[in-house]
């Protein structure tokens, strides 16, 4: 086995790893460079638990080899948060109750994020859709999805105010 | 002495009856009884039953104590998800 | 297993001729990291051809669309003029699983991967689109139908890599589409695929068609009397009906764990129809 | 013995019944909660698992030379590992069993092997290296083929309980049950109308997103510590410590978070494994389930097959029920819920004569586990199909024929016990006047709806509550927290004190840490977990008063507990300003040592809990696709906690149910093998399948709790089966009396209808 020198960035940082060639980027995220944040729940692409961002587009973390991210910026849930500061998406989720075993958090918030950042002013129908790749068991969506609307609203709110 | 109604099931081991008079303080003395009466219901006291007590579900409970009109329903232990 | 990251075809395509064990190459490896990691493959090689030149790029041409092999789906949906010209082809190519997978996954590998259910591949063979193959011999151009020839089996040899795909300028007045059937909104395997692209003269009357099938066989199925339904009318409900007809007709189906045989008959027939509506409003008929 | 605590209906909450943030949110909204995947040790090794590719197999020889010489591989375990501890305990030894094969593997993905690896590749080829010489027996999958006299026998030793005489020879049929009152013979005489229907079910799956998941750390002098996603930590110790013949105190279990659980996790599976890889290498190994193993080897519920008669009087009163439920369990005996499917499928009515036989049976399938109000959404879904189908018969709006037959307080259930005060009929009338109710319906669409029941039950916990001297406060309990019950138990805590919710933080302790408590199943958690809470706050405020009555040097029963303060009370009212609780925690160093609460008991009373539900589809006539337009949850919360949490477990319930109903199934192929081991062909409901799920708490209060508090985790998965089944039949024409109603089926369905219409007019 010979292993494969990486250099990347995650959330903005650089990053110098070792890995086999078959490992994904999930886990060189979690085994390698402890971040747990991005987490397995099917290794197959069809949970969306692993979500992250290569160069600001959504994907699986589980559906890319580690060796790929060579000279790429990943974006994960660590990352979300400016310091003390939530990212608005977090605040909302917490207080709209969208989350109950918070398992498929990490991953709706970064589908989330990457949703609202192309579409600011998503209908119900757009987030529904823009998250169907993320599972979740506990909530049924409802909180969800109003958790995103709410969010965007109050993002609207704000880009417009820091506009004007 | 309580009455205890069993489940349908339960009626070969007591040859056919489906509710008896148990004399018993609290359910383990009834459990305890029940057992030494009808040996055959043993493997379900041992694999695990609830009771009710005057309309009341207890999951465990051997000290709950009975009264001498008390209506006591023998009930498979209660399971949940 | 060995990775590596050509920069050329050419240095690909050579990697992949002298690699005496088993090599795969990854683009969006949506199905390859599947396939890896559930042990069903188990590769020496894998030769990633993201780097090489063109392969992330779409080139509007003379002649139409020239889509390299590792463009994601989400940049396919992002390209306003190929939209544009073909929106039934980008339609099925967003299909592909979620917004996650949109991210990754390419026309190219839903091609080779060979699924009869692949999404893209009946809006492509609708569309007549061309496969261009860069191998040890050369360069040579293939209909889209020709690559898969079975279920996981293409016609690539030995070194051979598909260089891009390329959709034709379109007649004036043509519209395409693509339907699927899957049991739920998203996230699924069609259980049914149909694409539809025709023409249509001054009068609405349809002068060209093609219609190709999904998952009703062991591969895409293009339909030429489906295709001769249309042909030559204005698409009535009679019209309409022997489309359906034909493409019920033209199933081989299989029962299995997504959708029983009549099922998909009945259905084919049913999105056949509906996709040719949409195809004809595109081409801007009624 | 019942606790003197019914509730106070005037009392008026500060804290319980809003809508705070929940404790862990934080840490779970930025990726730092840790869940069973996450945890690592110091020269951790990667444990897998050798599974068995059939369905029904005799293991005649195990080698595994090859897979111990390989460089990399610390340990390799099989069944010779787990010598039988068990003492007579059958289902201790069928856990044993499951978790690693014995005689047999029984199933397809059953465990016949284990290796802990210093790496993942080297785990997987060391698995490859293990030999096992099958002897492929004959297997069974379905219910019905597995009852019938010469289906393939699993167990040679196994004779059906409950039927007189007992057999004399062996069969799939574990046992029968019995339940009801009455004559059912009798009461189908006085009906004018009867309906008797078959139905059946398939299989469905919990599908919590997070694989099970153990880091197992064991010393050869047999001290164990485990880390684990679990239901129940306490559990876990207890049948890890009896399976690997340990002491109970030796080993200790960490919960941690757990990513959904919906009673999937409520036995073991992986976690002995761990722990005994880890005592052969003496080094942690870390076990984690692939999403395979998860839908393979875990405990997925039954599937069903039931008979169901309802007889009625032209006036819409039911004269006799009369139903049979089979439910396959997996391959050993007492697993599967057909008790509670046979106990549940009649609760909600007012009967005379009502009979329910269960049949538990043996497949070659996993060993199923509860999955929330385990065996009752089939049941439910048997039954109220024939309700509804009999109120259209009788010309009766199904709703006012549910409110005529409707259970009540004083009711004798259809499983025995006269019904106390239940909240049935308020969610009945709730949904007759609700809008969604008597909203127009468009073209393609119907609607449905049904009630269903669950029992919830208390059992035992075990709290401490430590004050600080700042006056802030520690509460540990032993539940694990799947849905925010943190949250709850601090509320509960806060309301007792009279504080602010912000002053009490909850904490999941490990097995060491605390006493026994039950597994997080059965709706328990809010309702007994949180009255332990609130004892444990009473017995903390006793403390806090004697301290105050030291203080001031006046009898300890001279002083009243109101809003956080200690105040002088009776003759001594108005002698000495009162003393806040941070006063009091701030003197105790000085005035006896740390102040604590604490109670532990069995907790009783938890009382029942019914729903109702309502159901908009549309149905694509031509392609038998179906969507959920509108989704109504209608339940009697006893008293809302957390209404939002309370919200989230309707919701969920809800949809579990939807997938259910729909698209859910385990495919099974003739060779035995499950062939949807995965997210994309085992098709939970996605956001898009779905509408806003509305949702209506009434708080009917449970006499058996301070605050009227009632379970509400499972009922809201009971009545969806069987509303969408109303909603596809309304919309359709086709009664659909087979679960998963997936498209396939509805169009056959419809062109079926077609076809036998066509023939009934030529």
């Amino acid at each position: 086995m010979s292993g494969i020198t990486v250099n990347a960035k995650i959330n903005g940082d650089p990053v110098e790893f070792i890995c086999e060639a078959d490992e994904t980027l999930l886990d060189v995220l979690r085994n390698r460079l402890g971040l747990t944040g991005a987490k397995e729940g099917c290794s197959t692409g069809d949970c969306g638990a692993c979500s992250v961002t290569v160069d600001g587009r959504l994907t699986c973390s589980c559906l890319v080899l580690g060796a790929e991210i060579e000279g790429h910026n990943i974006g994960t849930i660590e990352g979300m948060a400016h310091g003390e500061e939530l990212h608005p998406l977090q605040k909302k989720f917490i207080e709209h109750a969208a989350l109950q075993c918070g398992v498929c958090t990490p991953g709706f918030l970064i589908a989330a994020k990457s949703l609202l950042d192309k579409n600011p002013d998503p209908t119900e129908t757009e987030i529904r859709f823009g998250l169907a790749g993320n599972l979740c068991r506990c909530t049924g969506y409802d909180k969800i999805v109003r958790a995103v609307q709410d969010t965007a609203k109050e993002m609207r709110k704000t880009n417009s105010r820091k506009g004007a | 002495m309580a009455t205890v109604i069993l489940w349908g099931s339960l009626k070969p081991h007591t040859g056919g009856k489906i509710s008896v008079e148990v004399e018993a303080r609290n359910v383990q003395e009834l459990l305890a009884r029940l057992g030494e009466t009808y040996p055959g219901l043993q493997t379900q006291i041992k694999r695990g039953v609830s009771v009710s007590i005057d309309g009341l579900i207890y999951r465990e409970g051997w000290l709950e104590p009975l009264k001498p009109d008390s209506e006591v329903f023998l009930l498979p232990r209660m399971q949940g998800g | 297993m060995r990775y590596e990251r050509p920069t050329t075809l050419k240095a690909a395509a050579q990697m992949l001729a002298k690699e005496k064990g088993q090599a795969f190459i990854l683009a969006g490896g949506t199905d390859l990291l599947v396939r890896l990691r559930t042990g069903f493959i188990e590769p020496d090689l894998i030769v990633d051809i993201k780097s090489i030149n063109g392969s992330k790029t779409i080139q509007k041409t003379a002649t139409g669309f020239k889509i390299g092999s590792a463009v994601s789906g989400a940049e396919l949906g992002e390209h306003a003029a190929l939209k544009k010209a073909w929106p039934g082809v980008v339609e099925a190519a967003n299909l592909i699983g979620s917004k996650q997978v949109q991210g990754r996954c390419t026309m190219t590998g839903n091609l080779c991967n060979a699924s009869p259910a692949a999404d893209s591949v009946p809006a492509l063979v609708a569309a007549a689109a061309k496969v261009v193959i860069v191998g040890p011999k050369g360069k040579r151009t293939v209909a889209a139908e020709e690559i898969p020839v079975g279920p996981g089996k293409t016609s690539l040899k030995k070194g051979e890599i598909i260089e891009s795909i390329v959709l034709p300028k379109r007649p004036p007045k043509s519209g395409d589409a693509y339907l699927r059937f899957i049991p739920r909104t998203e996230m699924d395997i069609a259980v049914v695929g149909v694409g539809v692209s025709l023409t249509l003269d001054g009068k609405g009357v349809v002068t060209k068609a093609r219609v190709a099938l999904g998952a009703v066989a062991p591969t895409v199925r293009l339909v030429p009397a489906a295709a001769k339904a249309l042909i030559g009318t204005k698409m009535d409900k009679a019209a309409l009906d022997a489309l359906a007809a034909a493409c019920s007709a033209a199933c081989s189906p299989i029962d299995d764990k997504r959708g029983t045989r009549d099922f998909r008959i009945k259905v084919a027939g049913v999105l056949a129809r509906r996709a040719a509506v949409i195809a004809r409003k595109r081409a801007g008929g009624k | 013995m019942p606790l003197d605590n019914a509730p106070d209906s005037k009392r008026k909450y500060n804290v319980v019944g809003t809508r705070p943030l929940r404790p862990d949110g934080i840490d779970k909204v930025t990726g730092r909660a840790k869940f069973g995947a996450d945890a690592t040790a110091p020269g951790q090794l990667v444990g897998r698992i050798l599974r068995s590719p059939h369905a029904h197999a005799k293991i005649k020889s195990i080698d595994t030379s090859k897979a111990e010489k390989l460089a990399g591989v610390k340990a390799v375990i099989t069944r010779d590992d787990f010598p039988d501890h068990t003492d007579g305990d059958s289902a201790l030894y069928d856990t044993m069993y499951n978790i690693m094969a014995r005689e047999k593997a029984l199933y397809e993905g059953h465990a016949v092997a284990a290796v802990a690896a210093t790496t993942p590749a080297i785990a997987r080829q060391a698995l490859k290296l293990i030999k096992i010489d099958y002897e492929i027996l004959p297997h069974v999958t379905d219910v019905d083929e597995a009852m019938k006299p010469n289906a393939p026998v699993l167990n040679r030793k196994m004779f059906t309980d409950g039927v007189d005489p007992k057999p004399t020879k062996a069969s799939n049929i574990a046992r029968r049950f019995e339940f009801g009152h009455g004559d059912v013979e009798e009461g189908f005489k006085k009906a004018d109308i009867i309906i008797e229907r078959s139905f059946k079910t398939e299989a469905t799956h919990q599908g919590y997103i997070e694989p099970h998941a153990a880091l197992a750390s064991m010393s050869p002098d047999g001290t164990a510590e485990l880390w684990c996603c679990t239901q129940g930590h306490y559990m876990v110790r207890d049948v890890c410590a009896r399976i690997l013949g340990i002491d109970i105190s030796r080993l200790r279990v960490t919960q941690s978070e757990i990513g959904g659980g919906f009673g999937g996790k409520t036995t073991v599976f992986i976690e002995p494994v761990a722990l005994a890889l880890s005592r052969k290498a003496n080094r942690p190994v870390k076990v984690v389930m692939t999403r395979d193993e998860v839908f393979k080897a875990s405990g997925p519920t039954s599937s069903t097959s039931m008979d169901i008669k309802i007889g009625v009087t032209k006036d819409g009163l039911i004269t006799a029920a009369d139903g049979t439920f089979r439910y396959q369990g997996g391959p050993f005996a007492g697993c599967s819920p057909a008790e509670f499917g046979a106990m549940s499928a009649f609760a909600q009515f007012h009967l005379d004569n009502v009979r329910a036989i269960g049949y538990d049976v043996l497949c070659n399938r996993p060993k199923t586990i509860s999955y929330r109000a385990p065996g009752a959404p089939m049941a439910n879904f048997a039954v109220e199909s024939v309700i509804e189908e009999l109120a259209h018969k009788l010309g009766m709006a199904p709703i006012d024929f549910r409110i005529k037959n409707a259970a009540r307080e004083g009711t004798k259930s259809s499983y025995g016990p006269v019904y106390g005060p239940i909240g049935l009929g308020p969610t009945l009338e709730a949904a007759k006047n609700h809008p969604h109710f008597k909203a127009p319906l468009g073209p393609n669409q119907g609607r449905g709806m049904a009630a269903g029941f669950w029992f919830n039950f208390g059992g035992q916990s075990c709290v401490s509550l430590n004050i600080p001297t700042d006056g802030t406060i520690t509460v540990s309990v032993g539940s694990p927290d799947i849905g925010g019950s943190r949250a709850s138990m601090c509320m509960m805590v806060a309301e007792e004190l009279g504080i602010n919710y912000e002053q009490v933080r909850a904490i999941i302790a490990d097995t060491s840490s605390l006493g026994h408590n039950d597994v997080t199943d059965g709706s328990r958690t809010t309702f007994a977990t949180g009255m332990a809470c609130i004892l444990a706050a009473r017995d903390a405020i006793k403390k806090l008063c004697a301290r105050a009555a030291a203080t001031w040097g006046i009898p300890e029963d001279a002083v009243t507990w109101e809003k956080g303060f200690a105040k002088p009370a009776g003759a001594n009212a108005g002698d000495f300003a009162p003393l806040s609780l941070k006063e009091i925690a701030a003197a105790s160093p000085g005035t006896g040592g740390p102040i604590a609460g604490h109670h532990e008991y069995s907790a009783d009373g938890a009382g029942v809990s019914f729903a109702t539900h309502i159901c908009d589809i549309e149905v694509d006539q031509e392609t038998g696709a179906s969507k959920i337009v509108r989704y109504t949850v209608i339940q009697d919360a006893g008293k809302a906690v957390h209404p939002a949490y309370v919200e989230g477990q309707f919701q969920g319930g809800a949809v579990q149910g939807i997938g259910w109903a729909l698209n859910e199934e385990y495919i099974y192929g003739k060779d035995g093998r499950l062939q949807n081991a995965g997210f994309l062909d085992y098709r939970i409901p996605v956001c898009s399948d779905l509408p806003m799920i509305d949702t209506m708490i009434l708080e009917i209060p449970n006499p058996g709790h301070p605050y009227g508090v009632r379970g509400v985790g499972e009922t809201s998965i009971v009545p969806p089966l069987a509303a969408i089944a109303n909603a596809v039949a309304a919309a359709t024409g086709v009664r659909f009396t087979q679960l998963p109603m997936s498209p396939p089926r509805i169009l056959k369905g419809i062109e079926d209808a077609k076809k036998a219409g066509a023939k009934k007019a030529a």
